[in-house]
């Protein structure tokens, strides 16, 4: 039943991905591509997770939290410069 | 006990994965940035949520080694969430809405995209001065 | 002075800890201890960055303030999914309110913003210059007011009360 | 699986010649980073793919693993690819604020003209 | 084991953070400091020099793991050759930078020294060809840093490029290494030899293909057609005194391909046959061919000079192509004079430069101490054009002499007699127009003041001190060295090359691993031993460790 | 060796010692410069004179010394007739040049230079006459080109000097190497270098394959430095050189080597047709060609140059004609010509001298002027002329009667009428320098008024004019030296005799038409030379130059060209040779059988593998929208770390994906500063171009990974599998791969990376003090889309994150020698924390409370890396050598410790440094740039108006 629900899952953050894929291509707004790719960030580690209980094995769970901390800091970066032009000025 | 434990987290996981699909579809469907902006950090947020939940209870529950550092993504998550939101929104503004279009502040500064704090921004730094 | 010099921030000295326990995923006696620690010592280092602790008051209306926010959460993303999935573009009626805000603790602030970022339909925007409003947008409302008066009621009058 | 990994390296490896092959600093710098990112790829490739069985010995168990070695190869090389493309980033700042253009090219006339500052 | 042997590496490396760290702000220390470690840099060389002329290899096995498994370094007659002439070289180089106040230009000039110094002799000491491109790099990027050292328009953009095109050598370098890896399963030089020769050549498409992206990969180190279009750029606008540096590191090019492409890949090796030397020996041609027009047609002192070590390159490269002992004995005694030969130019011509306002071969009136520098410039151009009575003349003839095998014969030796002749009228226009013709030409008045107004480097009218002579002198004087004794030089490389091409002694010194290391192998395969204990296993037969 | 052998070499090391010391006696004056510069002369006379009786009793001297026998060269010396010819010629005439120089220079001459440059040359000329070994020759043979280019050369200030050397190199360069050619392959077909054993092969040489490349490439040297036909132009050019110069060099040494080469070759490669018609043919027409062009030059020293051509040609015809009656008189004409020669081109010297001119038709009567000159001059011009009782007289009376009976293709009247119209133009010349310059009237408009000069001027070509005679008289003082080197020359011992009348012979009716002719086309030399001035001749100097100069602009052309500065085309050259040859490799052999199954494609990697692909197309696609392909990049490093996850990596997505991160933090701090848009600029054909490379690229690479994916081979990571842990102490390989069995390439990346952060800052530094400097100052590049620059909210968030992000690197450090993590990934997680700390409340603030020095950072993660693999020393044990343990001691259960977590630390410390030292470095450009500096943690703090609302009130 797990399994069942793990690719029920896995299928939704995989279609998912697409939906980002496409806002990101599309825009229109430069705010709208950031936060297709933030999504992406996130989506990418619920998949990390989802594959870890897939695998019965907690070794990649370093790698989902390490995305979420560099996600959230590209994610800032990327607003401050279209904000201030310096990202850390 | 264990087919408890196995519904319980498959229905986490197809929460989770409604959620998730639902956020990232938002972000095709709505009409502008600032109604997309709604979709993922609500959606994703508790998908990831579910997701990470999930996990939890998998390995507590099913492989019987007790497991809470997924609790810690969620907390980087629920911090962060709000701050890019922020950040987007600000960013959204700052290049598609004037000041006239939205509410004023009705207080004696304005919006913090468009005017500067109380104070102004900074100093000169030594090396403007020349060395 | 000594004891603040050493344990800047007790809370975040605490929460390091169980953060620690969490990353290695084992309660035993050594981690506790390597926890306790890094929980001590990574705030020295990291004081500096952090200049005023604030306060906290009512530790259980913080308790009671997160359950709160977690069920609204809840409830946001069930309502936002739905609009999301079901409601037709044309019918989404989206709004800015501005909150003027009685808090003025950052803290508390930024608390407050992050709520209304993860509950029901509205996303904090941004804050005014001198950071005494909120500019939020709202997904979907017929009423603008009635949700600026239930920010404040809900979440502005017990965040008021911890950090204040 | 190989036929996707190949693929993707053929696909980063020819954007990011594609991009090399521009005439300003800065999509040679995209350019390079897709190689790096292509090239790491490909010595990763070089050991057996393969899937759940990271080298992360199991004390207890008598596990398959697979091969650490190209793992620690790419790990040296994206190190110091970064430091490489960190370096190139800098000294196209410095050429663009030295010279005015970012132009990679330098033409007759760049080379015979001292255009003082502007 | 010899501990020595990782020295040249340790001592930059431990010296280059003190330098460039602590050291940073008092420029007379860091001098004393950066000094003081090159000399002892070349005193370990000699030792290590010493060491290996008795004809053992010694091998040094880092961490203690045993070969191929671990990182060894390998000390023979090469690599001992080349960190002795890297440490002359950077001697000279040191001494000249400081006495002509190029160090203080710009910051950190000292600690990307040693840094360099460190990348080249690692790369000249590793066994391991994953390793020989981490020193690579180490040795490049320190030499991005020195290149753009003190910066300058010209200078920035050539550099960018100079970058640019090591970074595509580099990616190719590792593209090369992952096949090399995915075909053969190992990184040990002496491992690869070894595996090779199981290789039969109708299943080495890979490696050949290994085989010859790594040629290229060094060819563009050395300056190769049709991969040498850099380097004119890169040295012509690097700062004179590292370009001279700079001689050493086309050097590492040719170094690799000796090393790799006869020991691993050498002509006898079915899987890989004379495809190496087919082909080096068609890019060496051409490249004499572009260093010798170079020098006629240049405009400029500097781009002459890098053009003339092109050629040098190409002459070099046609010797090493032939991958016979002769001829590689004439390939080492050519690469060390040709890489004091284009020192000494460098060397000279800053002294020249910075003496005027650019190095445009128009004529400016005369410098200060004009005959000086030009019986300088003399010197270092017919060491370089392969005039007697300095080293450049033998080594042409070595080379020549040992370049006689049918449908090599005619093209070798018409590519290296007209190049030196083109190069040699080259030269003497150059120096015709800086040297003699400038005693005769005065500048009207107002038109200096001008010009030295918009130069960002600024001209000095001072006259050279003896010390700022001294190193370009040293240079030249190794050239009348390598001459007047060439006799016993040529006995040494003689036995090196004979080292070289000896592909068993190198595999059973570097495979042979004593008693005593770690890890104690829980053997690593089936057969019972673990990797090859001696020569006998290492010559011959396989090593198929059937997993 | 003997006590002889010994003078040998001392005397043929002589002048390059004695060069030595002109430059350091000019200091004590001209006169001590001259005499000291003579005295290494002298001595080298003295020598050669003693060893002179042993040479004419028939013995050879000889002398070795070992120098590079890999090549077969030897220092080898030997010294026998025709060495002892020319080597009392070199050094006899040397000393009266030297005599000559020391009057003749002005005072403004750099005298030590000249003293230098004239020993150098000596010494190689003599060089080549005593070498024993034709590699060694060689060494001296291009050692008189450059020498002789700087004395060309030596009036520097003069175009027509610096033109003539570089001229004279070249083309005498051009036949050295040629010669290298020639020499290289006769010494391949003897087997050895020795000049004895290759004169002792002349048989096997003549018979071999090999022949005729060695006797060309041989004669080309030759032909170049005497000036034969066509390569006689340079040696008239080369009279800008001082005059002293020109006798010496052009006259009686330099010259004359390229005869001696063919003189000292002979027994090898001499008496064959193709030796006769080549030497023969050209000696004959650089002759006739020689004179006629002598009698119509007006610059004295350009008539006498074209002699000298002449001249040269006529020892060649002989030598060519490969009889030993031709040898005796070549060798005899060898010594008559440098006699009245030198003789002459002193005389010239000195006219010039005086009355500041060498044009014939500005001089005249000057026999009265200067009388003893006008003596001088005129006896040897006899001689020259071949005027009976001079000794020019007796050797070409020698020449004549050789041309009479010599054959061409047949034809028994070509060689001795031409060598009679060559007499005749001679005889014109010597007679026309003879009466136009000290015959007629004296003049009244000399640029200077001449007089005969001091005696020491006079002295040398007064004794050579006396030589003239006496030899002219009594030509059996000079038989013993002619016999020794004619013998010498042909390899057998001839008898020759010299004697005046010769009796009635073909050669007196020739010698009479060419003196009667001369004379005739002397008295109509004046419409001759309207003729001549009239008719079209190519000039060969211009023809010389102009090739020179094509040849150079061609270079330049082609350099520039194909060096443009396009370092694009250079990439794509690189990667289209990498593809073509990467290929042409792989046909070369094949590849096995597949011998791995393909893994299976799970839908989610499909998605994953779409994402990629539309990445690199969006990067490529956006790429002239910097900004927007920074954000799709980051695609392109979640997909590759979400695959190296599922391909069992995990160290690898970590580092991947925090490496991502801080790459593009830079990529953005750049950006800050470049244009934000790349310039449509290239064409579409470029486009495509570069397409389709990149297409080929991309396939090869490609096509190379799916090859050796589906085929295993044995690898050695079995090894570091197995003793990981009981080795290395980890049980996490890849890292105990990177900390120990491979540490050492990790200690090169760190300094790699160390050095970047140098390597920025530095350049930072240049860049401030640079002229960027000030232009950063003046040009503004703050967006500015936004007034708020630090955001409460982050910088509240931040707070709170920044000690847990610390918790995790602290975390990742300590377990990454058993699990994924490890020094560098912990050191770009708490870089990455720093970042968040410096965007949210900027820099000034965050760097003010920072109490590390990054550069201090870099410094000691290198040193702690170092050391701690230095330290394996102590135990004994190899750099890197490392070791581990365990500690149990409760409450911690077990605690494990390895040298290698140090080793990670000097990792940890040197990453963290190095990124944040690139951070500071770009951040303090932007300051620079007029930005301003916040003193506050955030914009503003609300609590703020409540304390200024209470303290108001
Ligand atoms: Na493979
Ligand atoms: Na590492």
């Amino acid at each position: 039943m797990i399994e069942m629900a793990l690719i029920f899952a896995m299928a939704c953050y995989g279609a998912g991905l697409f939906f980002n894929l496409w806002r990101i291509l599309r825009g229109p707004q430069a705010a709208d591509r950031i936060l297709a790719l933030d999504t992406m960030v996130i989506n990418a580690i619920a998949l990390l997770i989802l594959y870890g209980i897939k695998a019965n094995t907690a070794t990649y769970y370093e790698a989902a939290m390490l995305v979420a901390m560099v996600g959230f800091v590209s994610t800032v970066a990327y607003c401050r410069f279209l904000l201030r032009g310096d990202i850390i000025e | 006990m264990e087919q408890f434990a196995e519904i319980l987290i498959s229905a986490f996981l197809v929460i989770a994965g409604i959620f998730g699909l639902a956020g990232s579809y938002g972000l095709v469907k709505l009409r502008d940035t600032m109604q997309r902006l709604h979709a993922p950090t609500k959606a994703t947020t508790l998908g990831v949520g579910g997701v990470l939940i999930a996990s939890m209870l998998y390995f507590g529950l099913i492989r019987q080694s007790l497991s809470f550092h997924e609790l810690l993504i969620s907390i980087f998550l629920f911090l962060t969430a709000p701050i890019t939101a922020n950040f987007i929104a600000k960013t959204f503004l700052a290049q598609n809405v004037k000041p006239e279009d939205i509410p004023e502040t009705d207080r004696a500064y304005g919006w913090a995209v468009y005017e500067d704090p109380p104070g102004g921004t900074g100093v000169e730094h030594e090396d403007q001065r020349g060395e | 002075m000594l004891a603040r010099r050493l344990v800047p921030h007790p809370i975040i000295s605490v929460l390091l800890l169980i953060v620690w326990i969490m990353l290695v995923n084992k309660v035993t006696v050594g981690n506790l201890l390597l926890g306790a620690i890094f929980g001590l010592a990574v705030p020295v280092i990291t004081a500096p960055y952090w200049p005023d602790r604030p306060t906290v008051h009512r530790p259980f209306k913080v308790l009671e303030y997160i359950l709160i926010v977690l069920w609204d959460i809840i409830v946001a993303n069930v309502e936002v999914a739905l609009i999301i999935l079901f409601k037709p573009n044309k019918k989404i009626e989206s709004h800015w309110i501005n909150v003027p805000l009685e808090l003025t603790s950052a803290e508390a602030i930024t608390v407050l913003a992050g709520t209304i970022t993860m509950t029901p339909g509205t996303v904090s925007a941004m804050l005014s210059a001198d950071g005494g409003n909120i500019l939020v947008h709202c997904l979907d409302t017929d009423d603008p007011d009635s949700v600026r008066a239930d920010i404040k009621q809900r979440y502005e009058r017990r965040l008021k009360e911890i950090f204040q | 699986m190989e036929l996707v990994v190949a693929s993707a390296i053929g696909v980063l490896t020819a954007g990011g010649v594609y991009l090399v092959l521009r005439l300003r600093a800065f999509p040679v710098i995209l350019g390079l980073s897709l190689l790096s990112y292509a090239v790491n790829v490909f010595i990763f490739a070089s050991g057996q793919l393969a899937v759940n069985l990271p080298p992360i010995l199991d004390k207890y168990g008598d596990a398959s693993y697979t091969d650490p070695l190209p793992q620690a190869l790419v790990l040296t090389a994206i190190v110091i690819s970064f430091g490489m493309t960190a370096v190139l980033v800098m000294i196209a700042i410095g050429a663009f604020l030295d010279s005015g253009t970012d132009k990679v090219n330098i033409s007759r006339e760049d080379r015979d003209v001292e255009d003082p500052v502007k | 084991m010899n501990h020595w042997i990782i020295a040249p590496i340790i001592l930059p490396a431990l010296l280059a953070p003190i330098l460039g760290y602590v050291m940073r702000h008092d420029v007379t220390i860091a001098r004393i400091g950066s000094i003081a470690g090159s000399v002892a840099m070349v005193a370990i060389a000699a030792g290590l020099f010493v060491t290996a002329a008795g004809g053992d290899i010694s091998v040094y096995r880092l961490g203690d793991w045993p070969a191929p498994f671990g990182i060894v370094l390998v000390l023979d007659r090469l690599s001992a050759l080349m960190v002795l002439l890297t440490s002359v070289l950077a001697l000279i180089v040191l001494i000249h930078a400081v006495a002509t106040n190029w160090d203080a230009k710009g910051v950190h000039f000292h600690a990307l020294f040693q840094f360099q110094l460190m990348g080249i002799a690692g790369a000249f000491l590793t066994g391991d060809v994953f390793n020989l491109f981490v020193f690579f790099e180490v040795l490049l990027i320190a030499s991005y840093g020195l290149m753009i050292h003190s910066g300058g328009r010209a200078r920035m953009r050539a550099g960018l490029q100079y970058v640019v095109m090591n970074l595509a050598g580099s990616t190719l370098f590792l593209f090369a290494l992952g096949t090399l890896y995915a075909s053969t399963g190992t990184l040990n030089i002496a491992d690869l030899a070894v595996r090779l020769q199981e290789i039969p050549v109708e299943e080495a498409g890979l490696v050949r293909v290994a085989a010859m992206l790594l040629m290229i990969v060094f060819a563009v180190k050395a300056a190769l057609f049709p991969v040498q279009f850099w380097l004119p750029g890169a040295y012509s606008n690097a700062p004179a005194p590292v370009a001279a540096l700079f001689a050493i590191m086309t050097k590492v090019g040719a170094y690799a391909i000796l090393r790799i492409h006869n020991v691993v890949f050498g002509p006898d090796i079915e899987a890989t046959g004379d495809m190496a030397g087919l082909w080096l020996f068609a890019a060496a041609i051409v490249t004499v061919a572009i260093g010798a027009m170079g020098v006629l047609g240049a405009r400029r002192l500097m781009p002459l000079i890098a053009f003339s070590v092109l050629g040098s390159m190409g002459t070099l490269m046609l010797a090493i192509a032939a991958f016979t002992p002769g001829a590689t004995t004439a390939a080492l005694y050519y690469l060390v004079h040709s890489t004091f030969a284009a020192a000494a130019l460098f060397l000279i011509a800053d002294l020249v430069i910075t003496r005027r306002p650019g190095d445009t071969l128009t004529t400016l009136p005369a410098t200060v101490q004009n005959g000086l520098f030009a019986a300088l410039f003399f010197g270092a151009a017919i060491g370089m054009a392969g005039m007697p009575p300095l080293s450049g003349f033998l080594g042409k003839l070595f080379v020549l002499e040992n370049l006689r095998a049918p449908g090599q014969m005619a093209w070798a030796w018409s590519a290296i007699l007209i190049g030196s002749l083109v190069t040699i009228v080259g030269f003497a226009r150059a120096g015709s127009a800086l040297f003699w013709k400038s005693t005769a030409f005065v500048l009207p008045e107002n038109t200096i003041t001008e010009s030295e107004e918009d130069e960002e480097v600024p001209i000095t009218h001072e006259p050279a001190r003896a010390w700022e002579v001294a190193p370009t002198m040293a240079a030249i004087g190794a050239l009348a060295a390598l001459s007047i004794f060439a006799g016993p030089a040529a006995r040494y490389l003689e036995a090196t090359s004979d080292q070289i091409i000896d592909r068993t002694g190198y595999v059973a010194a570097v495979l042979s691993n004593p008693d005593g290391l770690k890890p104690y192998p829980k053997s690593h395969g089936d057969e019972e031993a673990g990797y090859g204990e001696d020569a006998a296993k290492a010559e011959g037969h396989t090593t198929e460790e059937a997993h | 060796m003997g006590d002889g052998s010994n003078l040998l070499v001392i005397m043929a090391l002589l002048p390059f010692v004695g060069a030595l010391v002109p430059g350091w006696m000019i200091r004590a004056g001209r006169n001590a410069c001259a005499t000291f510069t003579a005295i290494p002369t002298i001595l080298a006379l003295v020598m050669l004179g003693l060893l002179a009786p042993d040479v004419m009793a028939g013995e050879v001297i000889q002398a070795e010394f070992s120098w590079l026998p890999q090549l077969g060269l030897s220092a080898s010396f030997f010294l026998d007739g025709l060495g002892l010819l020319f080597a009392g010629m070199i050094l006899g005439v040397g000393l009266l040049i030297i005599l000559y120089a020391r009057f003749y220079l002005s005072g403004e001459d750099p005298m030590g230079q000249f003293y230098t440059y004239l020993l150098l040359f000596q010494g190689a000329m003599l060089g080549i006459v005593l070498s024993d070994n034709i590699l060694l020759l060689l060494v001296f043979w291009e050692l008189t080109s450059l020498s002789s280019f700087l004395l060309i050369g030596y009036w520097k200030h003069l175009p027509e000097g610096r033109q003539g050397a570089r001229m004279a190199l070249a083309v005498t360069g051009a036949g050295g190497l040629a010669m290298i050619g020639g020499m290289l392959i006769l010494g391949n077909i003897v087997g050895s270098y020795n000049l004895t054993d290759i004169l002792a092969s002349g048989d096997l040489i003549q018979s071999s394959d090999w022949y005729v490349p060695a006797l060309v490439l041989i004669l080309l040297g030759a032909f170049t430095k005497s000036a034969q036909f066509p390569f006689h132009f340079w040696l008239p050019h080369a009279m800008a050189a001082p005059t002293p110069v020109s006798a010496y060099l052009h006259s009686a040494t330099m010259v004359k080597a390229g005869v001696f080469l063919m003189a000292r070759m002979w027994p090898a490669l001499a008496g064959t047709e193709i030796w006769f018609y080549i030497v023969a043919s050209v000696g004959l027409i650089t002759m006739v060609l020689g004179a006629v062009i002598a009698l119509f030059k007006d610059d004295l020293k350009a008539l006498l140059a074209f002699s000298t051509v002449s001249h040269l040609g006529l020892l060649t015809m002989l030598l060519g004609f490969g009889t030993p009656a031709a040898a005796v008189a070549a060798v005899f004409h060898i010594i008559n010509h440098l006699t009245f020669k030198a003789a002459l081109f002193m005389t010239a010297g000195i006219v010039d001298h005086e009355a500041h001119t060498r044009d014939i038709k500005r001089l005249g009567g000057l026999a009265r002027l200067m009388p003893i000159t006008a003596t001088i001059g005129t006896i040897a011009a006899l001689s020259m002329a071949g005027i009976p009782l001079f000794n020019g007289f007796l050797s070409k009376e020698m020449m004549l009667e050789e041309a009479s009976h010599t054959y061409w293709f047949e034809n028994p009247w070509i060689v001795p009428a031409l060598a009679t119209l060559g007499a005749l133009f001679s005889v014109a010349y010597s007679l026309r320098f003879i009466f136009h310059t000290f015959g007629g009237p004296v003049r009244d408009d000399y640029p200077h008024k001449p007089h005969d000069p001091p005696f020491g001027m006079y002295a040398a070509p007064a004794l050579l004019a006396v030589l003239v005679v006496l030899i002219g008289l009594m030509p059996f003082l000079a038989e013993p030296l002619v016999t020794v080197a004619a013998s010498a020359v042909a390899g057998e011992a001839l008898h020759p005799h010299l004697k005046i009348w010769h009796g009635v012979t073909p050669a007196l009716f020739m010698s009479l038409a060419a003196i009667g002719g001369g004379i005739v086309f002397l008295l109509i030399h004046r419409p001759l030379d309207r003729v001549w001035l009239a008719a079209p001749r190519p000039e060969a100097k211009a023809i010389f130059e102009w090739i020179v100069e094509k040849l150079a602009a061609l270079s330049r052309w082609i350099t520039e060209i194909s060096h443009n500065g396009a370092i694009s085309r250079y990439v794509a050259i690189f990667t289209v040779a990498s593809v073509a040859l990467g290929f042409a490799a792989y046909s070369g052999g094949g590849v096995g059988p597949e011998t791995r199954a393909m893994l299976p494609i799970p839908p989610l990697v499909g998605v994953g593998w779409f994402a990629l692909v539309c990445g690199v197309g969006a990067v490529v696609v956006f790429h002239r929208t910097r900004f927007r392909a920074l954000v799709v990049l980051s695609i392109i490093g979640l997909m590759i770390s979400a695959g190296f996850v599922y391909l069992s990596a995990p160290d690898l997505a970590l580092t991947q994906i925090s490496v991502e991160t801080v790459t593009i933090m830079l990529l953005l701090l750049a950006l800050h500063f470049i244009p934000k848009e790349t310039p449509k600029e290239s064409s579409g054909l470029l486009r495509a171009r570069d397409g389709v490379i990149a297409a080929v690229a991309g396939l090869g690479t490609g096509a190379l990974a799916y090859t050796f994916m589906l085929r295993d081979v044995d690898t050695i990571s079995g090894f570091h599998l197995d003793n990981s842990y009981e080795g290395g102490g980890g049980s996490n390989v890849v890292n105990v791969i990177l900390v120990d069995f491979r540490g050492y390439d990790t200690y090169g990346e760190i300094i790699v990376l160390g050095i970047a952060g140098l390597i920025i800052y530095a350049l930072m530094t240049a860049l401030l003090n640079g002229p960027a400097g000030r232009k950063l100052r003046n040009t503004d590049f703050t967006r500015d889309l936004s007034r708020d620059r630090h955001p409460l909210m982050m910088v509240v968030a931040t707070r709170v994150m920044m000690p847990i992000a610390v918790m995790v690197g602290i975390y990742i450090f300590l377990r990454g020698h058993n699990y994924p993590g490890g020094g560098f990934v912990a050191g770009l997680v708490i870089a990455i924390a720093l970042l968040m700390q410096y965007m949210a409340s900027g820099f000034a603030w965050t760097q003010m409370r920072q109490r590390i020095q990054y550069h201090a950072m870099i410094g000691f993660g290198v040193v702690i890396a170092g050391l701690t693999g230095a330290g394996a020393w102590l135990a004994g044990k190899p750099f890197l050598t490392s070791a581990y343990g365990y500690i149990h001691r409760p409450p911690i259960e077990e605690f494990e410790w390895a040298t290698a977590l140090f080793f990670d630390l000097g990792v940890f410390l040197t990453v963290l440094g190095a990124v944040m030292l690139m951070l500071y470095s770009l951040s303090r450009i932007a300051r620079y740039a007029g930005q301003q500096v916040n003193l506050e943690p955030m914009d503003y703090d609300p609590a703020d108006r409540v304390k200024k609302r209470e303290g108001s009130e």
